[in-house]
C-alpha cells in the first residue's frame, strides 16, 4: 500500500464536544460504506475545523466561512464522492453565513455538520451569532428555523454530543440523505466547548428530543417551525430529525449525476467546432 | 480612403441607449463584412438599462486594426445629445445623419466645415408612417446604404437576413422603412449607386470569426477542457456567464450564477480540488473580494482561472468604461507571498490562444491564472482567425492516478520535489489521500510552523512558478527593433501602438514597441527591452503607471522609463498617441 | 438657503415598479415628518440602488451588498437621524444575505426596503435569489418566512407597487418603526422589472393581503409562518404588515442613544488617564 | 551582566499551551519591573487552544531595547519538548530549570557545557503535595528567585501581590509552593541571595507603562477621538477588540463585534460617514477580505483607520507567527488607482503616536489610513513611557457646521479645491445635504462619466495626500549617518537593527540605518536615504522583498537595494543581524 498521511489525533482540549462529532463521524463513514478514498472531508476554520485532520478520507481546510462554496464546487465536479462539510457555528453562522443560505436554497447532495458551541473556541471564547441573549445582545440565530424558513431546502436535524447513538444515527441519516442525492443534510450539534463556554448542563436540562414524540411530525415544514418556537419560548431546544423533504437536489437539476466533469469526450471538438460556427464571420 | 473603394472606414450610430438605435450598427457590420473588410467594433454606453448617451463604433479596415481610428467617416445621430458629443469627431469630408424629429443641439457644436450634414426626422416620419419609433433604424440604412454606394437590393437583402427570425408583419414594416431610406436620400440627391463611398471586391481572408476578448477567452477555456465555471453578474465580465452558459452543457461541463464573487470562487477552487478544470471571471470590485481565496489558491496549490475584465475604478468607479487600473491588485493583492500569474491578451484571437495556455498552466503549476483585459480588450468585437482548436493540446500536469499510486512507496500531496510542483491525487483517487490547507503545512498536508519546513514549503511553490515560465506567452515586438526609444503597452494599447508606430515611421521617427503578454512574473525579455533602450514610454490606461511601476518593482531600471497616461475613460486613439509620442520628441 | 443637489429624476425604464416604491417612501417620510437633512437613504447597487439620487435627505451608494452594514454605522451614530437603506433583491438576497440575517439579529432601528423583482435588472436580467423554482433552479429564497425565522426580528412586511396606499401605509409603519427606536424595520415591496422580468400580471393574481384578513395575527411568529407557507402552497404571496414584536433594539443595548459618539466630553481625558493607571510599569 | 547587578537578562519560561505554565513569566515581569529594568515580552505560541509548544520570553535591560536578546540566561522548561526547543538558545553560563515530572528529551539536546541544569520534578511535587499539577508555576518561581538572589519575602511579597483576587485558599496553596520553591533550591545548594544573578538598585525611569503595540495604536485611536470600533475575531488583531471592548463606552462610544470582515469594515465606514471617527482592525485574510471596501473609501472619500496586524502568510498561513507580508496588499490592493497611507509602528508608543496621526489625517484628508503592524510590534510588550494623552490634538477636518454652510452659496461634497480636500457636512446638518457615492461622480455627488470632470475628480483625489504628507510621522535614524552603507527595516526590525548597529560600530562597521514610520506613500526623505548610499540593505519578513519593492516602485534606485529577508515565523535576534552583515561586508 502507498503510505499517505496517518489520520492524525485531535488537538482538542479534553471533554471538548468536538470529540463526539468526530466519533459520530467516522462510525456513520463506516456504516453507511463510504470508501475514504471516495470520501471527501471538508472543514472550515476553527477548533472545529480541524475535524478532517483526524477522518481517514480526503482533507481539505477551507477559508473561513467558505466551506460550503468548496463543498458544492467538489459535489457538482465529482458526484461520486462522499462530501462531508464540517465546521463550526461561528464559520457557519458569522461569516459563512450567506453561503449557508444558499446552500439551503441550491440543494446540492452533500452534508454539512455545524459543530455550535455558542462561541469562537479558537480565537478565544468569543460570542458566536448561536449566543442566546444577555444584557448586551439580542437572541441568538437558529439556525435549526432558518433551514426551515429556506423553501429549497430538504433535510434539517440537530443532535447534541452527549445523546452519542441518536448523533450517530442523525449523521448515518444526513449522509444518506446527501449520498442518494436528494439534496443538502444539514445536521447541526450541540457540541460544548468545555474552556470557553461549557453549556452541558445547560444544554443536558433544555434538550427536547422530537424523534421520541410520536406527535412530531418531520415531513411537516410549518409544524415544525411552531415546535420550534413553542420549544424555545419554554427554554427548549429540540434535538431529532427536525425536517426532511423531497425538494429535487443541484446536481439532478444539471443532468445524470453519472459522470466526471473531464474533457476528452470524442465529441468535444465537434462540438467546440459548432461554437465556431456560431460565430463565424 | 481611396476613391475606388473603402479601406477604412469608420461609422459611429449614437442614440439614447436602449431605444435600439444601435442595430443600425449591426447591419451595416453585416455589409462591411460581406464585403471583405475586417471590423473592430465598439460600444459605449451608460451604466443604466435605459436613457443615457449609447454609441456604437464600428470600423470596417483592409488591413487588421486593434482599436477605433481618429475620426469619424459617417455619424448617425439619433438625437441633440448624439451630436453634441460625436459632432466634433467627424473628420474631413465626413457626413452627419441627423434625426432631426426632437430638435437641434442646445450648445454650438464645432463641426468641421467640409463635414456634410443630412437632417432627416427618421424618429418623427417612422411614428407617423409606421406607427413605431422603432423602425427609425431600418429608416437610417436605407440612407446609410445609399451613401455607401451600396444597390438598394444587396441593403434589402442585409436587412432581410438581419430580421430573419422576426414576424412576417414586422419584417415587412422593417423593409417599408428601408424602402423610406432611399426616398429620402433621393430627396437629398444620393442616387442608387452614387454615395460617397463605395466598397471595394470582397478579398478572401480565410476562415474568419467575430469574436470579443471575453468570448475568445472563454472559448479557449473550454478547448483547453475547462468543464466547470462559476460566475456572479459585473460588468463587463458578465459576457463571459452569457457566452458559457447555454454552452459548456454541451460539453458536460457545469456553469453556476453564484450568490456573490466569494462563493462563485470557492466553489470553482471546489471544483478545481476535485480535478475539473475550472474559472471564474470578474471584475475590479469583484476580484478585490476574491483576494483572499486567490491567496489561498496560491498557498494550497489549487489550479484556477480567473478572468478580470477591467473596468474604471477606484471602487464602483465607470463600470463600462475601459481600464487598466487592477494590475496592482492582480500582482501584489492577496496577504502574504505567494506565486501566480497574469496574462493579458491584445486582441480577441489572442484571448484565446491566452485562454488555453492559463488553463493548462494553472493545472501544471497548481495555482492561480489571471487574465487581464481591459473593458476595451473584453468587449469589441473584432474580426479574428478562426480559433484553431484542432492544435489545442489539453495538459494534464501532474495528476496521478491509482494505477501510478500504487507503484509509490508514500504520496505527500505538497511532495518538495525540484521543479516545485508535487504530484496531485484528486479527491476518489484510491491510494492518494491527502489534506489540502491554507495554513502552512509539511509534505503530508499537516499543519506545521516549524521553521525549515516552512522555508522548504515557500520555496517550493515560488520554484514552480519557474519551472512554467517558458510556457508563457512572449510579448509581441514590432517597430524599429534597433531604436533607441521603446513603446511598452498591453491590451487596448496594443492595437493604437502598432498604428501609430506605423504613421510615425512614415515620417522618419522610429520606435521599437514591445506589447508584452504576460505580465506576472515579469518576464527577462521585458527587462532586457527597456534596460537596452534610452528611454521607454509605458502607455497605459490608468493614473498611477501600475504597469510603470510592476516593471519597477521587479528591477526594470525606472529612470528610463515615461509615463503615457489616461484614465478618462476614453481609449487612445491612434493620433492621441503620435501627438503624445511627437510632443515627448520635441522635448526630449 | 444654501443650494445643494437637487434631487434627480429617476433614471428607471418607463412602468419600473421602482418609481412606486421611491413614492411611497418620499410620501412617508413627508408624513413622519423627517426632515430632509435630519434624513438618510442608503441604497445598494442595482437599479434600485439610484433611489437616493431622487429623495430629498443626505444619500448614500453603498457597495453591492454592504448597505445594512453601513447603514447599522449610521444609525449608531447618530441615533438622532432617519436611517433608511434600500436596494433590490440581487443586493440583498445574494451578496449581502449575511448581513441581512445578521442585522434581523442585531435589531438596529433602521428600515430596510427591498425591490424585489427577481431579477438583476441593472446588469441586464439574470434571476435574482428571489426567482421562483424553474426547471433548472429550485424554488427561491422569501425573505418574509426568512426573517420571522430569526428570533430577534421585530418587524416584516411586504408591500406591493400596485397597491400605492397600503405601500404608503407600510412603509409609514416601517420609518415609525424604526424612528421610535423599535428596531428593525424590513419591508420588501414587489416592485417589477417590466423590461426583463414583468410579474405584474403574476403578482396581480398571487398578492393576498393579510391586512384584509380579521384572522390573522401579526404578532404571532409562528402562525405568520404557517400563513406565509400555506399561500405560497397555493401560489399566493401574502402582502402586508407580516409580523411585529418587542425585541430590545441594538442601539437600546447600547446605552441612551441620545448624543452622537462624539469625542471632548469634559471627562473624556480623565477616563484616558484612568486607562493609562491601569496600564503602568 | 555584570557582578553588580542584572543589566541584560534574557528569561524564557516553555511547555505545554495553556497549562498556565507561562505565570511564571508575568512574576518575573513584576519582580524585574520593581527592579527598574525596561521589558520586553514576547509569546511564542502555537495556534492551538491547549497543547503544542508555547513559549513566553521576557528580557530586562537597563537600556529600552526592541528586541529579544541572542541568547537565553535561564529557561525554565516544563517539558522535555521545551527542553528540546529552547535548551540550544541557553547561552554560556546560563541556568535550565528543568521540570524533570515527564521524563527526559527523546533526542539528543545540544546545550552549551557551560549551562547549568537543575532538575526538579516541580510537576509530580505539586500534584503529591498540593494536589495540582498548576501550583508547579508558583513552586518554580521560588526556584528563580532564589537563582536571582532575591530576598525570600520579596518573592512572596510580588507573588501575593499577583495572587491578590484569588481566594484566600488558593493564594495560601501558592505561597506554600513558592516555599516548597525556596526549600528545593536550598537543597541544590542555592542559599537565600546567593543565586547566580542579583539586580542593581532601582532606578527612576519616569512614569512607564507596560503595553504592545495593539494596545498602544488603539489607545491613540481613542486619544485623538474615536469613538467607533468594529471587529471580527482573528489572531494578531483581536487585542484591540480586547482593549477597547470594555473601554469604549466610557467614553460613550460603540465596538461591535461584526460577523464578518466585510460587515465590520462597512459598519465603520458607515459610523464615519455619519461623522463619528472610527477604525477596525483585522489581521491578513480579513484585510484581504476588506480589499473592495478599502478602495471605496479612498473613492468615496470617508475617513477610515484600519489596523493590519500582519501575521505569516499566505492565506491563513501561520497565525500567531509574526511577518511583514501584506505591505504588497495595503499599498498596491484594491481595484483602480486611489489614495491610501500605510503608518508602521516600530514600538508602542511609537504606535500610541501613530494610532493619533492615523485617526487625526484620516479625517483630516477624508480615506483611509493603515497602521501595519507585524505580530511582533502588535504584540510584544514593552516598558513605554506613558502614553502622553495630554498633548494630544483632536483634529476637526473640513467638517462643516450648519452655521457655516448658512452663510455659503453652494455645498458641493465633492467640490475640486486647491488641496484637494472638500468640505464636509456629515449628515443631520442643516444645509449639507449630500449624495456620497463610489461610482465616479460630478461635484454635487451625482454619477458621472464625463471624461474631463473625471480627471478633475482623480485629480482632486490624488492630490489631497500631497495636502497632509507633512503631518506623516518622519522616519527614525541611527549609525552613522555619513556611512556609505545604509540599512533600512520597519517593524519589528528596528530594535533588532539598533542593537546590531551598536555593536557593529563597536567593532568599527559603522553604517546609517533609517527606519521608516511612513510606508506609503513613500516619502522623500526614504528615496534621498537610498540615493545617497552606496548599498542599502532592506530588512525584511517576508519572503518577496516586498518593502524593498514598494521602493522601487516609488523611485528607489533598485540597484543599491538588498535584501535581507527571513520568513521562517522566527524574528530576527541582534546577533543574526550582525551576521548576516558582516557576511556581506566581507563579500562586498
Ligand atoms: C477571514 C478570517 N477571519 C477571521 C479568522 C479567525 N478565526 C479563526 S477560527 C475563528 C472562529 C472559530 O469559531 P467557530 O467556527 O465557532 O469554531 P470553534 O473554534 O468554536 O470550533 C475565527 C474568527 C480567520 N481565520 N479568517
Ligand atoms: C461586488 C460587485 N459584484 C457585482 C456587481 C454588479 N452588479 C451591479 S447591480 C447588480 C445586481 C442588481 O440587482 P438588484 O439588486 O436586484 O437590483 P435591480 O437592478 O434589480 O433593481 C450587480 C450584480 C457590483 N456592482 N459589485
Ligand atoms: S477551546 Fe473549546 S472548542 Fe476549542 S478545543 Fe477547547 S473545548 Fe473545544
Ligand atoms: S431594467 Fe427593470 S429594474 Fe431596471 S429600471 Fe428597467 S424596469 Fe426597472
Ligand atoms: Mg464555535
Ligand atoms: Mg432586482
Amino acid at each position: 500500500m502507498t503510505e499517505t498521511y496517518t489520520p492524525g489525533k485531535p488537538i482538542w482540549c479534553a471533554g471538548c464536544g468536538h470529540f463526539g462529532v468526530q466519533g459520530a463521524l467516522v462510525r456513520a463513514l463506516e456504516k453507511v460504506g463510504a470508501e475514504p478514498h471516495e470520501t471527501m472531508v471538508l472543514a472550515g476554520i476553527g477548533c472545529s475545523g480541524t475535524i478532517q485532520n483526524n477522518v481517514s478520507a480526503y482533507g481539505y481546510h477551507a477559508l473561513h466561512g467558505r466551506v460550503l462554496p468548496a463543498a458544492t464546487g467538489v459535489a457538482l465536479a465529482n458526484p461520486d464522492l462522499t462530501v462531508v462539510a464540517a465546521g463550526g457555528d461561528g464559520d457557519g453562522y458569522a461569516i459563512g453565513m450567506g453561503h449557508l443560505v444558499h446552500t439551503f436554497k441550491r440543494n446540492p447532495s452533500l452534508t454539512y455538520i455545524v459543530m455550535t458551541n455558542e462561541t469562537y473556541g479558537l480565537t478565544k471564547g468569543q460570542r458566536s451569532p448561536a449566543a442566546g441573549p444577555d444584557p448586551a445582545h439580542n437572541e441568538g440565530i437558529d439556525s435549526v428555523r432558518l433551514g426551515l424558513s429556506i423553501p429549497g431546502s430538504s433535510f434539517i436535524a440537530r443532535g447534541f454530543t452527549r445523546q452519542a447513538e441518536q448523533l450517530e444515527s442523525l449523521t448515518v441519516a444526513a449522509v444518506e440523505h446527501a449520498n442518494a442525492g436528494r439534496g443538502f443534510a444539514f445536521l447541526e450539534v450541540l457540541s460544548p466547548c468545555v474552556t470557553y463556554k461549557d453549556l452541558y448542563p445547560q444544554w443536558d436540562a433544555a434538550a427536547y428530543d422530537v424523534d421520541e414524540d410520536p406527535a412530531y411530525d418531520p415531513m411537516d415544514r410549518a409544524g415544525a417551525f411552531a415546535t420550534c418556537q413553542r420549544l424555545d419560548d419554554e427554554d427548549r431546544i429540540p434535538i431529532g430529525l427536525i425536517y426532511t423533504g423531497n425538494n429535487e437536489s443541484m446536481e439532478a437539476r444539471w443532468g445524470p449525476g453519472d459522470r466526471r466533469l473531464n474533457p476528452g469526450g470524442p465529441d468535444d471538438r465537434d462540438v467546440l467546432h459548432g461554437f465556431l460556427d456560431g460565430m463565424a464571420s | 480612403m481611396s476613391p475606388n473603394g473603402v479601406t477604412d472606414f469608420n461609422v459611429m450610430v449614437a442614440g439614447q441607449g436602449g431605444d435600439g438605435s444601435l442595430t443600425v450598427v449591426t447591419l451595416v457590420d453585416r455589409l462591411m463584412r460581406r464585403h471583405g473588410l475586417h471590423l473592430y467594433t465598439s460600444r459605449n454606453v451608460a451604466s443604466r438599462i435605459k436613457g443615457g448617451h449609447a454609441a456604437a463604433l464600428l470600423r470596417g479596415s483592409d488591413v487588421r486594426r486593434g482599436c477605433i481610428g481618429d475620426h469619424l467617416d459617417l455619424l448617425v445621430a439619433f438625437d441633440a445629445e448624439a451630436l453634441e458629443i460625436a459632432g466634433p469627431r467627424v473628420g474631413p469630408e465626413g457626413i452627419i445623419v441627423f434625426d432631426s424629429s426632437h430638435g437641434e443641439p442646445r450648445t454650438e457644436v464645432a463641426i468641421d466645415p467640409t463635414v456634410q450634414r443630412l437632417d432627416i426626422p427618421f424618429g418623427r416620419l417612422s411614428v407617423r408612417d409606421l406607427r413605431r419609433d422603432l423602425f427609425k433604424n431600418s429608416f437610417g440604412f436605407g440612407v446609410v446604404t445609399r451613401l455607401l454606394s451600396v444597390p438598394d437590393d444587396e441593403a434589402e437583402d442585409v436587412l432581410s437576413e438581419r430580421f430573419n427570425r422576426l414576424p412576417p408583419r414586422a419584417k415587412a414594416a422593417n423593409i417599408e422603412a428601408l424602402r423610406r431610406g432611399f426616398e429620402y436620400a433621393e430627396e437629398h440627391g444620393i442616387e442608387q449607386g452614387q454615395g460617397r463611398w463605395r466598397f471595394g471586391r470582397a478579398q478572401a481572408h480565410g476562415e474568419h470569426i467575430l469574436a470579443s476578448g471575453n468570448q475568445g477567452a472563454a472559448f479557449g477555456f473550454l478547448a483547453a477542457g475547462g468543464r466547470f465555471f462559476t460566475g456572479y453578474p459585473i460588468t463587463p465580465a458578465t459576457d463571459v456567464l452569457d457566452y458559457l452558459g447555454p454552452r459548456i452543457n454541451k460539453l458536460g461541463g457545469v456553469v453556476v450564477q453564484a450568490e456573490d464573487e466569494m462563493s462563485s470562487i470557492n466553489m470553482a477552487l471546489g471544483a478545481s480540488m476535485a480535478g475539473v478544470r475550472a474559472m471564474t471571471a470578474s471584475s475590479g470590485p469583484g476580484i478585490a473580494l476574491m483576494q483572499e481565496t486567490i491567496g489561498h489558491l496560491g498557498s494550497a496549490e489549487i489550479p484556477l482561472v480567473i478572468i478580470d475584465a477591467m473596468r474604471a475604478g477606484p471602487s464602483t468607479g465607470m463600470p463600462t468604461k475601459p481600464e487598466q487600473s487592477d494590475l496592482d491588485m492582480l500582482v501584489f493583492g492577496g496577504n502574504g507571498d505567494f506565486p501566480r500569474i497574469v496574462l493579458a491578451p491584445t486582441n480577441p484571437y489572442d484571448a484565446f490562444e491566452i485562454g488555453v495556455i492559463a488553463t493548462n498552466v494553472a493545472q501544471l503549476y497548481q495555482g492561480p491564472v489571471f487574465i487581464a483585459m481591459d473593458q476595451a480588450i473584453a468587449q469589441d468585437s473584432v474580426t479574428v482567425r478562426r480559433f484553431d482548436v484542432d492544435s489545442v493540446e489539453v495538459e494534464p500536469g501532474k495528476v496521478v492516478d491509482a494505477e501510478t499510486l500504487s507503484g509509490l512507496e508514500e504520496y505527500r500531496r505538497y511532495a518538495v520535489t525540484a521543479d516545485g510542483i508535487s504530484p496531485w491525487a484528486t479527491p476518489g483517487t484510491k491510494g492518494g489521500l491527502s489534506l489540502v490547507t491554507g495554513n502552512e503545512r509539511d509534505e503530508w498536508g499537516l499543519v506545521s510552523t516549524e521553521p525549515d519546513n516552512r522555508v522548504e514549503q515557500m520555496d517550493k511553490r515560488e520554484r514552480k512558478v519557474k519551472t512554467v515560465e517558458s510556457l508563457l506567452p512572449a510579448a509581441l515586438r514590432g517597430g524599429d527593433p534597433d531604436a533607441e526609444i521603446g513603446i511598452v503597452g498591453i491590451g487596448m494599447e496594443v492595437g493604437v501602438i502598432i498604428e501609430a508606430v506605423e504613421r510615425l515611421a512614415k515620417s522618419g521617427s522610429s520606435y521599437a514597441t514591445f506589447m508584452p503578454r504576460t505580465i506576472w512574473p515579469v518576464p527577462d525579455e521585458t527587462i532586457e527591452f527597456i534596460s537596452s533602450r534610452r528611454i521607454v514610454y509605458v502607455v497605459e490606461h490608468n493614473a498611477e503607471g501600475q504597469l510603470k511601476r510592476v516593471l519597477a518593482a521587479a528591477g526594470a531600471p525606472p529612470d528610463r522609463m515615461h509615463s503615457i497616461l489616461r484614465y478618462d475613460g476614453v481609449p487612445f486613439r491612434p493620433a492621441d498617441l503620435v501627438a503624445a509620442l511627437s510632443e515627448r520628441a520635441s522635448v526630449a
